[in-house]
């Protein structure tokens, strides 16, 4: 078996260039095809009927009026009699229709009586939470240089060695922060349009798991997962919210067999976003102990959270943040309430974590007068990974481009112009990545035809392209030569887009599965021109014998002498197993600039430097979209979004486009993104980079607040009404 | 207000375009402002009045201009224009974001202004011209498409369609927008992966290729 | 969305016999950018909709040495390009701060004066106003109302160049079936009689008094009954008359202000000798304050006149249990309203 | 020598086996189950988002909330399995 490697750095005439993506013009134009625009002849269309009440038990459906609205095909209830619901937004019944006005009519006419339970949706505090009975038996979760003697107790001996530590230390920070429950808000919302041909299920699913998904289908529909073909050329974004087939998912295809026609079923806006995941508050109250310089010695946190109906809230394994002090005691206390589910969010745990504890470190920066940038950089010894040289030159790098230095003043003791303050504030982040498990198809027609087939997906991160990139490049063929097939359970499976794993995953897959195909077709080239097959390199549309240019074949030549067969090949990636192919494991240093109106409370974004390392790069303009990406969804929960719950009812009270507040074009400032790439980096091979960027901006931007204003805005986002309150001017 | 506040309006003024002068005069004592309403209003003197045709609710034809060809769709008064382009015409460029039309997401020109297909209902449309991201397609696409792909101003894509007909709008009207202008002005379409920077980038690049049009 | 009938009549004689008088039977569709939302939500299920945006005499910009008349389907990007709104600063800055080129394209003036309540727990379905109150009163209420907030009315008047145009001293046209005598001569054949024998009628009133605060269920937030429409609106000419509009906006997207201000000064020999301020996205209505126009009457405009006007504006707030922030934010908006009209900096973003 | 010392919930966690039925995002991607704890491979966190593949929801056919910890021996739905 071939060694697999990527070319040498400089060599490439794909790998680590900027490509267009292949299916940007569709896109664009509007002609790629997403799930929700699947529309074969007679489609149903279906909608979902939410529970406007947030806790209750049913006490009846009738759905006979329902039945009756003309164009209503079918009405299927979701719940039964004595069902309790535990948020709202949760799914009562379904209506298929012939147009949308009579499926949402339909779902108006049915009748549910409800028997009202006591709600409880409030998340922020703790106490409130403990008072209703609503908390989980505490976490928690301690680390000291110091041992206690053979019959101490143990948790005496903590708090008192905790409270020496603190005594011990040159300043103490005490300080409360906290980060909002935010959504998905996927442009497409959750859903799909299921069809059967017979006992056959197609399902044209909005999904970041096409090869997981048919499974999925078919245990509660009582098929087999080999009945099932789940397609999804393009989906309208997942960021962690759509690995599941889903009750919805399968009630489509189930109003689908019983009406016999093809029925379309996306997930209200509201509904979705009560229903359809979300990611998890997290709250904490910190004490801190520094050395005069800013070093961290201990550190003592209580945290508490909400996932929703089942408790959760932020893993306490990521508190503090990267930086993991000898000296630590944190407890995490999980609060359950009456709110959708949480799912995966971009880079799980990992942005509420950054902003919940880098901004206590910058408080012990405040505190002691010195400037954030020091206090990261001398803390750097305790980071939990073993990227601290990574950091420091990414810092260096980050305060280049950041002008750092130049504008860097003391929290709070900048030059006011009118009611214009700004500030400086940063955050650094670290994430796993990897491959993901991934199988591949690549066929060499004997025409020269070139194909790979996988059930892989692509988010929006390029994934197309980037399989194309890797085929193409090691043919030597120019990109649009490589036909990249996925988005069908039918190719053979690649896992899941979730945590950074695709392009790594993919990656492999097709590296192995082109190297073992040129080293095949080769051999025949090589017999033909009488040269060993070794020397044989692929390039510009050619194999040539290394050295020897007219000792070649054009790649339509090399491809005929297959013969009459096309040549199949796989490639095959096990997540975990060692290979030069890919690794795992980033930092990244993130900077925010910012702007903030005392008299209004507004925060402006005023300059945004994020400087990453992810490995190898495979599509220099795809990375970069990623980390402005990234980038951009950080400024939102850091400045705008975040789900409001009624206190009293436990009802979303946001849950529209038009009350969800986002950024818009005009408040994202100016984003500086750095590939952070030393050879070292390349080398590495692919890594991944979807979660990372993500996590840093609450850390930075609230930090920049903090610098600007001088005073803590403890939770984000970092509304008016949050920064009036902190200012004492509300 | 009560309908005996309201002074009937006199036939003559109707039909000079439903502004009567003496009521204004006597509701508003600025006789002024009266005769700007007259002088404004559209003259349809010689049309005999006659009553308006109610429909629905149930389907009726529905013609109108789309993409340059004339089509006629069966559609319930209720039917949005979005659902009708997208379910019935297989044109599906525009994308179901937003019930109220906050996304940008199913912009479409009616009679060459952008609007929200999501929030126009398609017997609006009646007699009108609807074009849609899909004349910006084809072999030869659009400067702006072109611009879109090769600053990778997208992600998943969804808001695409709706950003790329917005930025065109816009550029049609300010050809020569600087980036200030340009961040100013596309504020209409929402991204939830982030592709603002992109856009911004794609929209100046057409500004200064020239080959805005 | 319910099913409903549809007509669009293309003049206005046509409209008497296509409105029912029944409350929420018949909606009068203009830009349709609030109507239709509401409408898939079933927030608002009429029987009836009536698109009037097919109707030539209201459309269109017209003006004269004494003001300028707006047809009420006159669609904003219109006002906006319209050299004759150029004297109006107030309006044109409220318009632009739509930061949404399809809602200015689409949507229409008349409609933008008449788009519903503002307010979550209402577009949620909890219904006005009388319930809507109590679950606003406990519930979350930070973008409510400060202001004409003791009824059971709590959300804020969502229009947001009414301020501007109440401050201006706007005027608008109402048409509706009408009772009694026509006041110029007797009905010709073919006159504008509908069919259940209702003549049309019409009345031209301020805008200020255009906007009520419902104080039982089935009052609207218009004086504008179910089978009345408005048609024009009109803004007199003063060329003393300075004028501004000033949100506070967090974002640059179309999102609403979480406060606003317009304010229209005449401004003689550097001193303000009349003043109009009127508070947008605090009150259930535009919100005029007599108390800031007072204090800013007899004064040159400066930043410290100002941030007195806007003081006295806020001095009788009353604001609810989550929104107090908000006080402070319509100080600001009052105060840089007035800064802006007067053409000075006004200090913030 | 560095004391350490976890709260018994917290190492309790993951002893019992897990439902046949269990799934979450962890598992896709990872190939193994993954109901919230550091994965050992890359330092990545899951998110505790676990569903069940019989009700594709996060409630199981017993209408209780699905989560690896409750989804054990003992639970009327339970299925024995090879995860």
């Amino acid at each position: 078996m071939a060694e697999y490697s990527w070319p040498r750095r400089g060599t490439t005439s794909l790998i680590d260039t900027e490509q267009t993506r292949i299916d940007g013009v569709a896109k664009a134009s509007g002609a790629a095809k997403y799930s929700c625009d699947i529309n074969p002849k007679g489609t149903l269309v279906a909608r979902a009927m939410g529970c406007p009440h947030a806790h209750c038990k049913i006490k009846s459906i009738d759905i006979s009026l329902a039945k009756d609205v003309p164009g209503v095909v079918l009405v299927s209830p979701a719940k039964a009699i004595g069902d309790e619901i535990q948020w709202q937004g949760d799914i009562i019944a379904y209506v298929a229709a012939e147009t949308e006005g009579a499926a949402a009519e339909g779902v108006a006419a049915i009748t549910v009586e409800y028997e009202m339970l006591d709600v409880f949706v409030d998340d922020q505090h703790l106490a409130a939470a403990e008072a209703a009975d609503r908390t989980g038996k505490p976490l928690s979760n301690v680390q000291l240089v110091n041992e206690p003697g053979d019959d101490e107790d143990e948790e005496a001996f903590e708090e008192a060695e905790i409270q020496r530590l603190l005594e011990a230390s040159d300043v103490v920070v005490e300080g409360n922060y906290g980060i909002n429950v935010i959504t998905h808000m996927c442009m497409e919302p959750h859903g799909s349009t299921c069809e059967w041909n017979g006992d056959q299920l197609t399902a044209h699913l909005s999904t970041q798991n096409v090869s997981g998904t048919a499974g999925q289908f078919a245990d509660p529909l009582g098929i087999t997962a080999s009945d099932v073909t789940v397609h999804c050329d393009f989906i309208g974004g997942g960021f962690g919210s759509k690995f599941a087939a889903d009750s919805w998912g399968v009630a489509c295809a189930e109003l689908a067999r019983q009406t016999g026609r093809p029925v379309r079923l996306m997930l209200d806006r509201d509904i979705e976003l009560k229903t359809a995941g979300n990611r998890p508050s997290g709250f904490i109250k910190v004490k801190i102990g520094a050395d005069k310089n800013g070093v961290v010695q201990v550190w003592d946190s209580q945290q508490w959270g909400t996932s929703g109906a089942s408790g959760g809230g932020v893993s306490q394994g990521v508190v503090p943040y990267v930086f993991d002090p000898e000296n630590r005691r944190r407890t995490a206390t999980s609060i359950a309430t009456n709110a959708g589910p949480q799912r995966a969010w971009r880079a799980p745990n990992h942005p509420q974590a950054a902003a919940i504890t880098h901004t206590a470190y910058d408080d012990v920066a405040a505190a002691l007068g010195i400037d954030s940038y020091d206090v990261f950089l001398r803390n750097l010894d305790s980071v939990s990974n073993d990227k601290a040289d990574v950091y420091r030159a990414q810092m260096e790098r980050a305060a280049e481009l950041m002008q750092w230095k130049s504008k860097w003043h003391a929290h709070g003791k900048g030059e006011k112009k009118g009611s214009v303050v700004t500030g400086l504030g940063m955050g650094i982040h670290t994430w796993g990545g990897g491959g993901h498990n991934s199988t591949c198809r690549i066929t060499i027609h004997p025409d020269g035809g070139v194909e790979t087939a996988l059930g892989s997906q692509d988010l929006g991160t390029g994934t197309r392209t980037v399989i194309g990139i890797v085929v193409a490049e090691t043919f030597g063929l120019p990109l649009d030569a490589v036909n990249v097939k996925i988005g069908s359970s039918s190719y053979p499976a690649s896992g899941p887009s979730g945590g950074s794993t695709t392009v790594a995953g993919v990656s492999e897959s097709n590296r192995r599965a082109a190297q073992d195909a040129l080293a095949q077709l080769n051999e025949l080239v090589a017999a033909k021109l009488g040269v060993g097959a070794a020397d044989l390199v692929a390039k510009e549309g050619r194999i040539q014998a290394s050295g020897d240019a007219s000792k070649s074949l054009s790649w339509k030549e090399a491809c005929a002498l297959l013969g009459m067969t096309p040549l199949e090949v796989n490639g095959e990636f096990r997540r975990g197993e060692p290979s030069s192919l890919s690794s795992s494991q980033v930092a990244g240093v993130q900077m925010a600039e910012v702007a903030v109106d005392l008299d209004t409370g507004i925060v402006k974004p005023l300059k945004f430097v994020a400087v990453q390392d992810m490995g190898l790069i495979i599509n220099r303009k795809t990375a970069a979209s990623q980390i402005y990406g990234a980038v951009i969804m950080g400024i939102a929960y850091s400045i705008f979004e975040e789900r409001i719950m009624d206190l009293q009812t436990g009802a979303f009270l946001n849950a529209e486009l038009a009350d969800y507040r986002l950024p818009r074009l005009g408040d994202i400032g100016e984003i500086v993104v750095d590939l952070w790439e030393p050879d070292s980096e390349y080398e590495r091979g692919v890594v991944g980079l979807g979660e990372p960027p993500v996590i840093s901006p609450g850390a930075a931007i609230s930090n920049a607040v903090a610098n600007a204003t001088g005073v803590r805005v403890p939770v984000l986002p970092l509304t008016p009404q949050r920064v009036l309150d902190a200012l004492g001017s509300a | 207000m009560n309908r005996d506040q309201l002074a009937r309006i006199a036939v003559g003024d109707d039909e000079r375009g439903g502004v009567s002068r003496r009521a204004f005069i006597k509701g508003s004592g600025a006789a002024a402002a009266a005769t700007a309403i007259a002088q404004g209003a559209i003259v349809m003197a010689d049309e005999a009045p006659t009553s308006t045709a109610v429909v629905g609710p149930e389907a009726t034809a529905i013609t109108m201009t789309v993409n340059g060809r004339q089509r006629t769709v069966s559609a319930e008064p209720r039917a949005t224009l979005l659902e009708v382009l997208r379910t019935q015409l297989d044109l599906t460029g525009a994308k179901p974001v937003s019930s109220d039309g906050s996304s940008g997401a199913s912009t479409v020109w009616l009679d060459e202004k952008p609007v929200s297909a999501s929030t126009t209902l398609a017997i609006e449309c009646e007699g009108k011209s609807v074009r849609t991201v899909e004349t910006l397609g084809g072999v030869k696409p659009d400067p702006v498409v072109s611009a879109f792909a090769a600053h990778d101003a997208m992600q998943c894509g969804f808001c695409t369609p709706g950003f790329v007909v917005a930025v065109r709008a816009f550029l049609d009207k300010n050809p020569t927008a600087s980036e200030d202008e340009i961040r100013a002005g596309l504020n209409g379409n929402l991204c939830r992966c982030g592709t603002y920077a992109n856009v911004i980038a794609a929209a100046l690049d057409v500004v200064k290729g020239g080959s805005n049009g | 969305m319910k099913a409903f009938e549809y007509a669009a009549p293309r003049r206005e004689s046509e409209l008497a016999g296509l409105f029912s008088g029944r409350p929420g039977a018949t909606a009068v569709l203009a830009g349709g950018t609030d109507l239709v939302g509401l409408m898939k939500k079933m927030i608002v299920a009429p029987d009836r909709v009536v698109n009037i945006k097919e109707i030539a005499s209201l459309y269109g910009i017209s003006a004269d040495s004494a003001g300028v008349t707006v047809g009420a389907v006159t669609r904003l990007d219109e006002m906006l390009d319209s050299a004759d709104l150029d004297a109006f600063p107030a309006v044109k800055q409220a318009i632009r701060g739509i930061n949404s080129m399809q809602l200015q394209s689409q949507g229409t003036i008349g409609g933008e004066l008449c788009q519903r309540p503002r307010c979550w727990y209402f577009r949620n379905g909890c219904g006005l106003p009388t319930e809507l109150g109590r679950m606003v009163e406990r519930g979350d209420n930070r973008y409510h109302a400060i202001f004409g907030n003791r009824g059971p009315a709590k959300y804020v008047s969502a229009s947001r160049i009414a301020p501007a145009l109440v401050a201006l001293g706007a005027s608008v046209r109402i048409v509706g079936p009408a009772s009694g005598e026509a006041v110029e001569g007797p009905p010709k054949n073919g006159a504008p009689v509908a069919q259940d024998g209702n003549a049309l009628g019409e009345a031209i009133m301020p805008l200020a008094d255009f906007f009520v605060t419902p104080r039982a269920p089935h009052q609207g937030e218009t004086v504008l009954d179910p089978d009345q429409i408005v048609t024009h609106i009109h803004i007199p000419r003063d060329e003393q008359i300075a004028s501004a509009t000033y949100e506070v906006r967090q974002s640059e997207g179309p999102e609403y202000p979480l406060a606003a201000a317009a304010a229209a000064l005449r401004i003689e020999a550097g001193v303000v000798t009349e003043a109009r301020i009127v508070l947008g996205q605090v009150a259930p209505v535009p919100w005029v304050s007599e108390a800031a126009a007072a204090a800013i009457v007899g004064q040159a405009v400066t930043p410290e006149s100002a941030r007195a006007a806007g003081e006295a504006a806020v001095a009788r707030a009353t604001p609810l249990s989550q929104n107090r922030y908000k006080v402070q934010l319509a100080r600001v908006s009052v105060e840089r309203a007035i800064l802006q009209a007067a053409g000075l900096e006004t200090g913030g973003f | 020598m560095v004391y350490r010392r976890d709260s018994e919930e917290q190492t309790r966690s993951s002893v019992a086996p897990a439902c046949a039925l269990l799934r979450s995002k962890g598992m896709y991607v990872t190939g193994r189950l993954n109901p919230g704890e550091d994965d050992p491979l890359t330092g990545e966190v899951g998110d505790g988002h676990c569903w069940c593949n019989k009700t594709q929801n996060v409630l199981g056919p017993d209408d209780a909330l699905v989560e690896r910890g409750r989804c054990v021996p003992g639970r009327d739905c339970y299925q024995p399995g090879v995860v």
